[in-house]
């Protein structure tokens, strides 16, 4: 079970807060690849991926039990 | 100096050595919008003894919803943000050295403000210029405190050479699409909120207090009640062009020739002329009365009208061409007005 | 206003009719100290019709670390707060109602001030006020929006009749031992945080996002990046003097006779005399004549020196004399003048 | 096992911002009893309790596995 928490405006795109997954293995290209499928409007957004707390990059693993924050990246000011 | 800030020499962690310190410090802050008149502010009452300026644009109405040194006169009389800014900031605070730079921010221009610099703030609203804050403050070695809003959340972490990775590492492909103030919104809770954050950590890199910074991004929603905060270790690239041990600084490398650039969300296309040319407001003047074009010339720009397009001409050449979002035609304008 | 608020309309849970919303609510916030100038200015920008402000100070130049909407210029007059901040704000948005109240604020007032009001906000500095704010608010079935600082901390909350425990609920008993400002500090960031929250709560009450609104207390320490959340359904008390069913109100019992107090930290004992004496400026002046003391007058109080204790009148009759903690030796004072 | 957090001053009066009781169970009364007794500083102090994120009573019962939130009230403005 991968808890995922969609953050901010990804929380708009996916309609809900969080959900989690039944996977026990996966790596973050697959989360991602996983989201655009069940999301199709993700597509072409830039997602950053936050597991249990650490920015990870594409090939990292994420393990059953992991908590993943997806962050849209924000450039106003 | 006692008397004025009391209150916070009487926060532990300040007290009177922290209070001298602020008094010796020189901040540049990249930016004077939203973030920047919350952050300056809120600096300059804190004590801070030098702070340098940086932004391009001019006051308009619809940043005072959120900007928070500015009146509707500055807004009527389209004052840039610098020149407003250092006005209201001298009357909280006369003592206060306060530099303002009108101009679009560089590489050779920010590494010449930041020479003496102890910290950089970021109150920028584009991805490039934080690129170039982050190249500048890893080759100087000073740290920078980035801070970001859009809609109802918020980012902000103190970048700092040497002990964390940069903000190359964590972007290292600027993102395609994105949202901005100018297309989701923003409100201004959220501004202050990343602007009283970024400060909070300002204050601690220059009294000393290093361990206390933050080491993870925070990302909060305000609206949602919602946080997320996420470290950046795992991101550090061994041949990142700015952090890595041979780095190439790819955001300060020179442009040659007149630049042309969409400004983020603001329906307009600012021309930078090469360094060779030199554009002032009485040629603009000139220009308009030969093209026949109606014009005012403020102390600061010459505002003129051209085809359907408003136009603004700084003293150093700068030229804004609002309601225009397409370069080629941009660039055809300019041609056509200065040859 | 579709301009000047565009990007505030843009954020999807305000849009136009949010801003309309806006445009027509009235706010009671009562102190105008450091929470006050950063929650008015941001909801006087952020398109707030009528803003009622009580206060019953002036700005001094220990206020102007953390206080923003005042300058040296206002310290240095010792201007009252509640007229320095409408001046400021009316230089923000000339459209905006503002009302002042330079009084310290009691039951009948306070219920009076809020007759037509959409929402209070707090902004004072003690329990014995929010418990007042309380009281006014079920009775008045007013939601009001509390912030409260000291140091690196703060906490908000909105407490609304009818859906949540109140504070008298929370606090039943002071707190004998308390941190203010004035023993531990205070930093602006944390104001800032307090404030930026506490009005992005007001914004969602006023537009009609109740269901975003927080239902928890929201505590932080900025300085150590640390929070706590805390939900307050289990504290609501059966028996409680204001939120059940047989309230009583207990703050807005109107005390008879002349009034001494301890301003909180301030080193100062306020008077308040009984409604039925009427002392102006002029008596103030004449008193000071008779008995020799050096004082000067300025256009809302007069200042005068008697022993070691500096004294400001207000034209309503309110004392002020900073120096003293003693109400024995306050009540002495005020006889020897007044009688 | 009950968690404790200090949270605020009372981090500074603890001089540590948490720490773990083998208790199974106990009031928040006795909590607050236990905590005066370890640190005679808190005395006085009106400390609120929130166990678990929600405000407790004197008399409510603390479980092994709970957090507890010790939270000095704050009055400034």
């Amino acid at each position: 079970m991968i808890k995922i928490k969609y953050f901010a405006a990804a929380k708009e795109t996916a309609g809900k807060e969080e959900e989690v997954l039944k996977q026990k293995k996966m790596t973050v290209q697959q989360l991602l690849d996983w989201i655009e499928q069940a999301y199709p409007e993700f597509k072409g957004m830039s997602l950053q991926v936050a597991v249990n707390e650490e920015y990870a990059r594409r090939e990292d693993t994420i393990h059953s039990g992991d908590v993943c924050a997806l962050i849209p990246p924000v450039s106003g000011g | 100096m006692d008397k004025r800030y009391s209150r916070q020499m009487l926060f532990t962690p300040i007290g009177q050595s922290g209070q001298e310190k602020l008094a010796t410090s020189h901040i540049v802050m990249v930016g004077c919008g939203a973030l920047g008149t919350a952050i300056s502010e809120l600096l300059i009452r804190a004590g801070v003894g030098k702070l340098t300026i940086a932004d391009r644009d001019y006051v308009e109405m619809s940043n005072l919803q959120r900007q928070q040194l500015f009146t509707e006169k500055d807004a009527q009389e389209g004052v840039p943000k610098v020149i407003a800014a250092k006005k209201r900031l001298e009357m909280i605070r006369q003592d206060a050295e306060i530099v303002t730079v009108l101009d679009h921010v560089d590489g050779p221009l920010l590494e010449h403000l930041v020479k003496d610099a102890d910290l950089i703030m970021d109150a920028t609203d584009n991805f490039e210029t934080r690129l170039l804050i982050n190249d500048v403050a890893w080759k100087q070695q000073i740290p920078w405190i980035h801070g970001a809003c859009v809609g109802s959340t918020g980012v902000v972490f103190p970048f700092i050479p040497g002990k964390t990775a940069c903000f190359r590492c964590l972007l290292p492909v600027l993102p395609a699409v994105n949202q901005t103030c100018d297309t989701a919104g923003i409100i201004a809770p959220t501004v202050q909120i990343v602007a009283a954050t970024q400060s909070a950590e300002a204050l601690k890199w220059l009294t000393g207090n290093t361990k206390t910074m933050r080491k993870k991004l925070y990302h909060f929603d305000v609206w949602n009640n919602t946080f997320v905060e996420a470290g950046i270790s795992r991101m550090k690239h061994e041949s990142c062009p700015t952090c890595s041990e041979k780095p190439t600084y790819p955001a300060l490398l020179k442009q040659e020739g007149t630049n042309y650039a969409v400004l983020c969300g603001r329906d307009t296309i600012q021309v930078v002329p090469d360094s060779n040319r030199n554009i002032t407001i009485a040629d603009g003047e000139k220009m308009a009365k030969r093209l026949k074009l109606s014009y005012r010339v403020t102390d600061f720009f010459i505002e003129f009208h051209v085809e359907k397009y408003r136009c603004i001409l700084f003293q150093n050449g700068r030229l804004l061409i609002h309601g225009l979002k397409d370069i080629t035609k941009g660039r055809k304008l300019y041609h056509q007005l200065f040859g």
